[in-house]
């Protein structure tokens, strides 16, 4: 017989244990906690806010300063809350007391120590008789002039500036009875000191390198010329961090409206942080989305200056060595300052190889394919029955092997790059060995596309620019793709688009090839796809359109 | 963008570049076959005479162009013609345009799927060619015009190197006898060399982008050079085609300025097969003839409606074109649409043109009368 | 799990009549007799890339009636097990199917799980053990040179491939539609393919040669590229020949009060792929004379269809791939309904009509 | 889309160009319609081409043929056509080392009328596509020759793009397929042996080499001119080219032996260098070689009234190439070397005479005669260029004057 079973009426916290009471208690305890909490900060807030609207501030500056030391002192404590690394340091001046404000590790102590607290102290000793006269001399002008042996000294009536100054490595000096402060720079702090260029290498000349000081780099500079033409313009990116960007011309060269082009652009970014100068660099070119460099970047003084006096206009960002150039064309990407330093006619040799392996280092892998799956009538006989016989045995077709090839050696690279020292070796070996002997022994890719694979790889290196190199093995890819598609139709059609594209791109208004084989800049090939003896390059290049074409004449200022 | 110059006017030299490189396209490989038919072994002079033909056209059109500075024939056609005659006109220079474009894209399609491909459709090749033609039309004059320089100097080099490889087994002989037994074949071969000197006419369009202070005896040398140019180079073509191949195989093969090269073997050197790389060289070039001459078909159109812009007036022709060129699907359609375009082109040349002239001519008169 | 060296890949399969019966290469047999004679072609695996010896496969075979059984009964003569995921080809002689249906052959590849349904299937008159020893000249192993030689009949339009695969064939017997199946044959060191296997359901009817093969093909539309050869108009006895690269067919039925016929609208773009004879008489370069060839490639072609149908229609009485009775199932589906159960004998009786629209796109390289 | 502002202008461009590339990339990916590996095609080296009913006696040939053979709906088996195929060896990874010294090669053959139809049938016998970018040679048999003249063999290698011009054409008068299953014994492929050994024809005046090849026969074909094959003969083993055949207006007139060859080498000033050997003049029997080394010749045409004829003026250069005439002789007076001169002169125009009569006698033009009077007398050639070569070639009169110096002696006295 039958029975109906009827289900048990069971706790909802059996089976939804979040449900249970314990559970409910426990959070509420928490929101409690919580609130309780956010009460204390409320009043910690509160509090900081009427510290600070004591005095009537105006709206952009945080406080001002007050003649009470004490006062000025809580108000500077109140902005530099939990900065742990603001040093206080009060002394007496006469029976005024003083307080010096400065940041711990980038104020040169005992800078300040010789030149600040020694005399300011020192100044009771003598004459406290008269109080008057110690009085009437109290002003931060006067003690700055008179008593103070800093070098570099200046009032700061705004308390901003004054945060600022702090911020950047001086020490505020303040004193009771003056509503105002006093700035003394006695920045140091660590940093590297200048070294060979290791992105850069040339054979013979110069090889100083710029650091990350953008001071020490504008020194570089200047250290080369004693041009006073040569016109600094600095100005502060990043709404945080406040960089300092150099602008580099020189004034009676560069193309009119160009530096007030880049100096529009420079203020346009609108970015919190300015960490690295390709920032900058991605921010000003005009077309972002190319794969090609349109600004050039160097770590070498020499090539900036040579930039300078051929009318262009160059970028230092503190805090990075990469330096940047505008505007850049193909041809300048070409250039490496070794050619300078050889014969003239090895020189134009190497150009016109350079230009020839920049085609090789996009094209060679199309071409290949696109003969070898499309038009192999256009090998010799013998040469088609050798190479059937290579393939015979590979079971993809071309199109694929390049490709793996391609990811292949692009994975080996970025290995190397990545890889600390010791290792790199190592891998560059395993590659070496996977690559060269057993995936050909294996027969998964013939020996003739390894050979061209390699090709290619060494001509993209042999380019003067990283940054060129990168879009030469970026563009590989594409053209591979079209030349499967359609044979040595597809390849091109696909160097007519790049032609297309590089003739299309503008940086700074300059046509990136297109300057090249322009009838009316015919005189740059002095110094473009050949290079001509030193004597015989008169004039600077006119594709930069700088106002004084002659290199040394009169008129040049 | 800011683009500090943006180099919209350009040289005289530079004019010349552009109708160098606009008149000499496709139709070196295309039309040698029916000249040599027709003018038998003195090709060669109706070439010539061509040359010297629309040399004459092109200095009466700079003519034109200088009597209105700044402006192309969009803009003084209606004042010459009236309103409706105006729009005639420019309708007319369009229509010379398009039919080359089209005549030129289908042949372009033909031939490479011919010698290249196996079972590919021309309409892919077509469409592939135009693409790239539509994105280059797309930049602004600054760009084109240094592509057609970039071009200039290297697809030509390049394409006469590869070409001229021919030479290796020319036979003298077979140009005798160098004077032609029917003159009127000469003649009407030398009226038919139009087809490869299309294109003359994008000077009525470009001379508002000369520096306004280019004289026109200058812009005629110019011109002149260009032309010279363009007809030593058909001359070469077509002498090696008749030194290389004989007249009667000439006439027998339909593309014989590409088998000229099929029997080259260069001794010593691994490569083979020329006719490829000829074939390879030979597509830059009818690259730029097409672009520019979209470029200015959407210059036209956007002159007529007045725009800012020709971009979208090029957008709005591509696909008439890609339909243009697929329309026509067979080699008799295809020999209508080029004697057609043949005489559009001339009446255009030898009849607008000097109309145009002598009306205006004729406009100054009364001009001058009315001010007494 | 066995490694891959320890398996044998068998590349063909061979299956004729069991005529005389070796005894080692047999087994008893409780029941049934010894019908069919089963032949494996067996991979000798050569290490590396060295070409010693001259042939690469060797034949191991076995009569019995059950496949499935003889195929067992084979691992007696062989030191590694068989191995079927590689099977290119399954050549039956015509002898075997004048008496037995095909779906009973295949009946063993069909239900195993090893096979690949792109396994192709021919059909041969003389012995299908002799096809599978033939070693080819280019050094290939023979199952796969055989299973590569269909792979051309989109050029080549004596050969009917385009469906005539284990799956396919498979395919074909679930619903119920007539088969074509290519036909190999081989005399001394030549084998070739050519013309195709008829069937009526599974049943062997005979074969049609390359000619009706290639009507059927363009009937049908299944041809990618052609050559159709007529006599020269201008100058008789020589030939001239059109290579076909692309064509569209429309092979539509129609019903008129009643009365079931087909058209067939066919239009084609070529090259001349050949001309022999004076090129000086025939001028491909004016266009009236390519109209002349145009027209008479036209008619060539509606020849080679029309003897195509009278050959299915009238000698054999096949819907050949049951084209049509699909095409009428998929067009006129309550017409079908009437007549589906009577097709086979409405069949022959229903007219067709072709008209054929040649154009010529290319004269090719020379005049 | 005709008002929109210059920068909206702009995006909308791009978007379209956009578009445009997707649509068109898409269609490529679709198809990479002639995508076909190297090792995928069948390299077809060289041809040979038969009378159908050639060869084939014993009883397999019979069942072969009728295999090769297939149903064709007008026209009859004329032809025998076969192809010698190349053989790919796998070169292993490890490179040379099991590289195989010797090309091995195959022959394919299938019979009916149209050379394409049967090319498309033999597809039935391979397992890849046929790729004839690599053709080396046409071989053809004398009976197909005469069969249907040249015009219907050939047609298909210069209508069909795949062919390249440089294809040697060799005529022989046995069986032409023989010739491709001819293995050579260096070792190489051998249609690349035929092609070869047919390019030393600068070396070797028995060949006519200067008309090597298809473009060369088109172009001959075309112009109405003769077209001059070289012959090619085997016996069992042994492949010896020499001596030509000839074709008017594409019908097999004859062959002229390699003396009368030679001849037309030297009229047609297509020789590069050459071997003349002569009596020595002071010992008959004896023989003596002169070896030409440069020479200019000058065949000219003259019309005086009606009656038309040639001049042709060869100045010779070259060494004593070899002289069997013992030591006693001196090669070193030049009494002597002005006698061997004179005599080497008689030796060239006698065989320059002997060419051309056998010209005339088969009422052939070599081409050259024709040419000529074309080129510098077109009307007196528009005159009589009907009946030329019935009526007027076999009566014209060739004067040739040959001036030889030997320049020097060899290395020995």
């Amino acid at each position: 017989m039958r029975r109906i079973k009827c289900p048990r009426i069971r706790k909802l916290s059996a089976d939804r244990p979040e449900a249970s009471i314990q559970q409910a208690e426990r959070q509420l305890t928490k929101l409690q906690q919580m609130t309780r909490q956010s009460t204390v900060f409320g009043e910690e807030i509160g509090d900081l806010v009427d510290q600070l609207r004591q005095v009537a501030a105006p709206s952009s500056e945080p406080f001002i300063f007050t003649s009470i030391l004490e006062e000025n002192k809580k108000l500077l404590q109140t902005i530099f809350k939990d900065c742990g690394d603001i040093e206080f340091r009060n002394f007496d001046v006469g029976e005024k007391s003083a307080l010096l404000v400065y940041l711990e590790g980038m104020a040169d102590t005992s800078n300040l120590e010789r030149n600040v607290i020694k005399p300011l102290m020192s100044q009771t000793g003598p004459d406290n008789t008269n109080t008057d006269k110690l009085s009437e001399i109290f002003t931060m002008k006067s003690i700055s002039e008179h008593i103070l042996g800093a070098s570099s000294v200046s009032v700061l009536a705004k308390a901003s500036a004054a945060i600022d100054a702090v911020m950047m490595g001086n020490a505020l000096l303040l004193i009771d009875g003056l509503s105002e402060g006093l700035g003394i720079s006695a920045v140091k702090y660590v940093k590297r000191n200048i070294g060979g260029a290791n992105n850069e290498h040339i054979l013979n000349g110069p090889n100083e390198a710029f650091t990350e000081g953008l001071t020490d780099n504008i020194v570089l500079i200047r250290r080369r010329s004693r041009d006073t033409n040569i016109k600094v313009q600095i100005l502060k990116i990043g709404e945080r961090t406040k960089t300092s960007v150099a602008i580099l011309y020189v004034a009676n060269l560069v193309k009119p409206g160009l530096v007030e082009e880049v100096e529009r652009r420079i203020r346009l970014i609108n970015t919190d942080k300015v960490l690295a100068s390709a920032k900058i660099e991605e921010f000003i070119v005009d077309h972002p989305w190319s794969p090609f460099p349109q600004v050039q970047t160097t770590e070498r003084p020499d090539k900036v200056l040579a930039a300078l006096y051929e009318g262009r206009v160059g970028l230092i960002v503190d805090g990075t060595p990469a330096t940047l150039l505008v505007p850049c064309t193909y041809n300048v990407l070409m250039q490496s300052p070794d050619d300078y330093t050889i014969q003239p006619v090895i020189a134009s040799l190497i150009r016109l190889t350079r230009n020839v392996t920049a085609f090789i280092a996009i094209y060679l892998p199309a071409i290949y394919v696109s003969v070898v799956s499309y038009h192999p009538g256009m090998l010799p006989t013998t040469m088609a029955i050798s190479v059937a016989e290579l393939r015979a045995r590979t079971p993809f077709p071309s199109f694929l092997e390049a490709i793996m090839m391609e990811i292949l050696l692009e994975v080996f690279q970025e290995a190397i790059v990545r890889l600390p020292q010791r290792l790199s070796g190592a891998a560059t070996m395993l590659g070496a060995f996977v690559v060269g002997t057993t995936i050909v022994q294996a027969g998964l890719i013939n020996p003739l596309l390894v050979v061209v694979v390699a090709i290619t790889a060494i001509s993209s290196y042999s380019m003067p620019s990283y940054s060129f190199n990168l879009a030469l093995r970026w563009l590989r890819i594409p053209m591979l793709v079209l030349a499967s598609i359609l044979g040595l139709y597809g390849v091109i059609i696909g160097i007519l688009a790049v032609t297309i594209h590089v003739c299309s791109l503008r940086s700074f208004g300059e046509s990136y090839i297109g300057g090249l084989f322009d009838s009316n800049l015919l005189s740059d090939w002095k110094d473009g796809v050949v290079r001509l003896p030193a004597k015989l390059l008169k004039e600077r290049p006119k594709e930069f359109g700088s106002k004084d074409q002659t290199r040394s004449g009169e008129e040049d200022g | 963008m800011a683009n500090l110059e943006a180099k919209r006017s350009m040289s005289a030299f530079q004019l010349a570049i552009v109708v160098f490189v606009t008149c000499i396209g496709a139709q070196i490989m295309l039309t040698p076959r029916a000249l040599i038919a027709q003018a038998k072994n003195g090709s060669w002079i109706s070439v010539i005479i061509g040359g010297v033909l629309f040399y004459i056209a092109t200095y009466l059109m700079l003519r034109l162009g200088k009597k209105y500075p700044d402006e192309t024939i969009v803009e003084y056609a209606p004042r010459i013609f009236g309103r409706m005659g105006g729009i005639f006109v420019i309708a007319w220079l369009n229509l010379v345009f398009f039919l080359q474009v089209i005549t030129i894209f289908y042949g372009v399609g033909k031939i490479i799927t011919f010698y290249m491909f196996d079972r590919t459709p021309p309409e892919v090749v077509i469409l592939a060619l135009l693409v790239l033609c539509t994105y280059c039309a797309l930049q602004d004059w600054g760009t084109i015009l240094r592509i057609h320089q970039f071009l200039f100097v290297i697809a030509y080099s390049i394409l006469l190197i590869v070409w001229l490889t021919s030479i290796l087994n020319f036979q003298p002989e077979n140009l005798l006898p160098l004077w032609p037994v029917d003159v009127k074949g000469v003649i009407a071969g030398g009226l038919s060399t139009w087809g490869m000197y299309g294109g003359y006419e994008s000077v009525l369009l470009l001379l508002p982008l000369v520096y306004r202070k280019v004289s026109l005896n200058k812009l005629a040398k110019e011109v002149g050079l260009a032309f010279i140019g363009v007809t030593l180079l058909f001359l070469i073509i077509i002498i090696v085609i008749i030194g290389v191949l004989t007249v009667e195989d000439a006439k027998n093969l339909p593309f014989p300025a590409l088998i000229v090269i099929r029997s080259v073997e260069l001794p010593g050197t691994f490569i083979e097969r020329l006719e490829n790389y000829l074939l390879v060289t030979w597509i830059p070039v009818v690259f730029d003839t097409l672009a520019a001459m979209m470029f200015f078909m959407a210059q036209i159109c956007m002159r007529q409606w007045r725009h800012a812009d020709h971009r979208p007036a090029l957008l709005l022709l591509v696909p008439i074109i890609y339909v243009g060129s697929v329309l026509i699907d067979n080699p008799q359609i295809y020999d209508q649409m080029g004697k057609l375009t043949m005489w559009v082109g001339l009446a255009f040349s030898f009849v607008v043109v000097p109309m145009a002239l002598l009306l205006s001519w004729w406009q100054k008169g009364k001009v001058g009368k009315d001010c007494g | 799990m066995r490694e891959l060296q320890d398996r044998n890949f068998v590349l063909a399969v061979a299956i004729d009549k069991a005529d005389e019966v070796k005894e080692v290469e047999t087994f008893f047999q409780p029941n049934g007799t010894k019908r069919y004679r089963v032949s494996l072609q067996i991979l000798k695996l050569a290490s590396g890339g060295e070409q010693k010896e001259e042939t690469k496969t060797f034949i191991k075979s076995n009569t019995g009636e059950s496949i499935f059984e003889m195929v067992r009964d084979m691992l007696g003569q062989n030191s590694k097990s068989l191995w079927f995921e590689h099977i290119q080809v399954i050549v039956i002689s015509d002898a075997v199917l004048k008496d037995v249906g095909l779906s009973e052959i295949l009946d063993f590849f069909k239900r195993d799980a090893e096979m690949r349904s792109r396994i192709k299937i021919y059909v041969t008159s003389g012995k299908a053990q002799s096809i599978i020893e033939f070693n080819p000249p280019s050094k290939e192993p023979g199952g796969v040179y055989l299973a590569n030689i269909i792979r051309l009949h989109l050029k080549n339009v004596h050969v009917a491939g385009s469906r005539t695969d284990l799956g396919y064939t498979i395919q074909y017997f679930d619903n119920k539609s007539n088969i074509l199946l290519p036909r190999i044959e081989m005399a001394d060191k030549v084998v070739k393919l050519s013309g195709s296997a008829v069937f009526k359901k599974d049943k062997f009817i005979g074969y049609a040669d390359e000619y009706a093969v290639a009507g059927l093909k363009f009937m049908l539309g299944t041809e990618k590229s052609a050559v159709v050869t007529i006599d020269s108009p201008k100058t008789p006895g020589y030939q001239v020949v059109f290579e076909l690269f692309r064509h569209d067919t429309k092979l539509t039925p129609h019903v008129e009060n009643g009365v079931i016929y087909y058209t067939d609208d066919i239009t084609m773009y070529g090259n001349i792929g050949e001309l022999q004879g004076d090129t000086s008489l025939n001028d491909t370069l004016d266009p009236e004379y390519l109209r002349i060839l145009e027209v008479a490639f036209a008619e060539e072609i509606k020849r080679t269809i029309y003897y195509a149908d009278k050959v299915f229609k009238k000698d054999m009485k096949v819907d050949p791939v049951s084209r049509f009775a699909t095409k009428l199932k998929s067009h006129e589906p309550n017409t079908w309904e009437q007549v589906k159960d009577q097709w086979d004998e409405l069949y022959p009786t229903i007219p067709l009509y072709v008209s054929v629209n040649v154009s010529i796109r290319n004269i090719g390289n020379h005049k | 889309m005709v008002f929109l502002g210059n920068s909206a202008i702009g995006k909308r461009s791009k978007v379209c160009l956009g578009g445009i590339l997707i649509i068109t990339i898409s269609l490529f990916i679709s198809g990479c319609w002639d995508q076909k590996e190297l090792q995928e095609r069948l390299f077809v080296l060289a041809v040979a081409i038969d009378k159908a009913d050639e060869g084939g006696d014993s009883k397999e040939e019979k069942d072969k043929k009728s295999i090769e053979n297939f149903v064709q709906p007008n026209g009859k088996k004329l032809y025998h056509l076969s192809y010698q195929i190349l053989q790919l060896t796998p070169a292993s990874g490890s490179g040379e080392g099991s590289r195989k010294a010797s090309i091995s090669t195959y022959v394919i053959s299938g019979t009916g009328e149209s050379m394409f139809e049967m090319l498309r049938d033999m597809l039935g016998q391979v397992s890849k596509g046929f790729w004839f970018e690599h053709i080396q040679a046409i071989v053809i048999s004398e009976g197909a020759a005469k069969q249907g003249g040249l015009q219907p063999l050939i047609d298909l290698f210069h209508r069909d793009t795949e062919m390249r011009w440089l294809i040697k054409l060799l005529i022989t008068s046995g069986e032409a397929k023989k010739i491709l299953e001819f293995k050579p014994p260096s070792g190489e492929p051998g249609g690349m042996f035929l092609a070869r050994s047919l390019r030393l024809y600068k070396k070797n005046p028995h060949v006519p080499g200067w008309i090597p090849g298809l473009e060369e026969a088109t172009q001959a074909t075309d112009n109405k001119k003769t077209v001059q094959i070289s012959r090619v003969e085997l016996v069992e083993n042994i492949v010896k080219i020499g001596g030509t055949a000839l074709f008017k207006e594409g019908k097999f007139v004859g062959y002229i032996d390699e003396y009368a060859t030679k001849g037309t080498a030297f009229f047609s000033a297509s020789e590069k260098s050459a071997i003349i050997t002569i009596e020595c003049p002071d010992h008959p029997g004896k023989i003596l070689a002169f070896e030409l080394l440069r020479h200019e010749t000058k065949l000219t045409a003259h019309v005086s009234g009606e009656d038309i004829y040639y001049t042709l003026d060869i100045g010779m250069k070259g060494n004593l190439g070899e002289s069997q005439c013992g030591i006693q002789h001196d090669a070193m007076d030049d009494a002597m070397v002005q006698k061997i001169e004179l005599l080497v002169a008689e030796e060239v125009k006698r065989n320059i005479l002997y060419a051309f009569h056998i010209y005339q006698g088969l009422q052939v033009d070599p081409g050259d005669f024709a040419a000529k009077l074309r080129a510098h007398q077109p009307l007196a050639w528009e005159r009589v260029k009907e009946h030329w070569d019935e009526a007027i070639f076999p009566n014209v009169s060739l004067l040739p004057s040959v001036n030889v110096t030997i320049e020097n002696i060899g290395s020995h006295n």
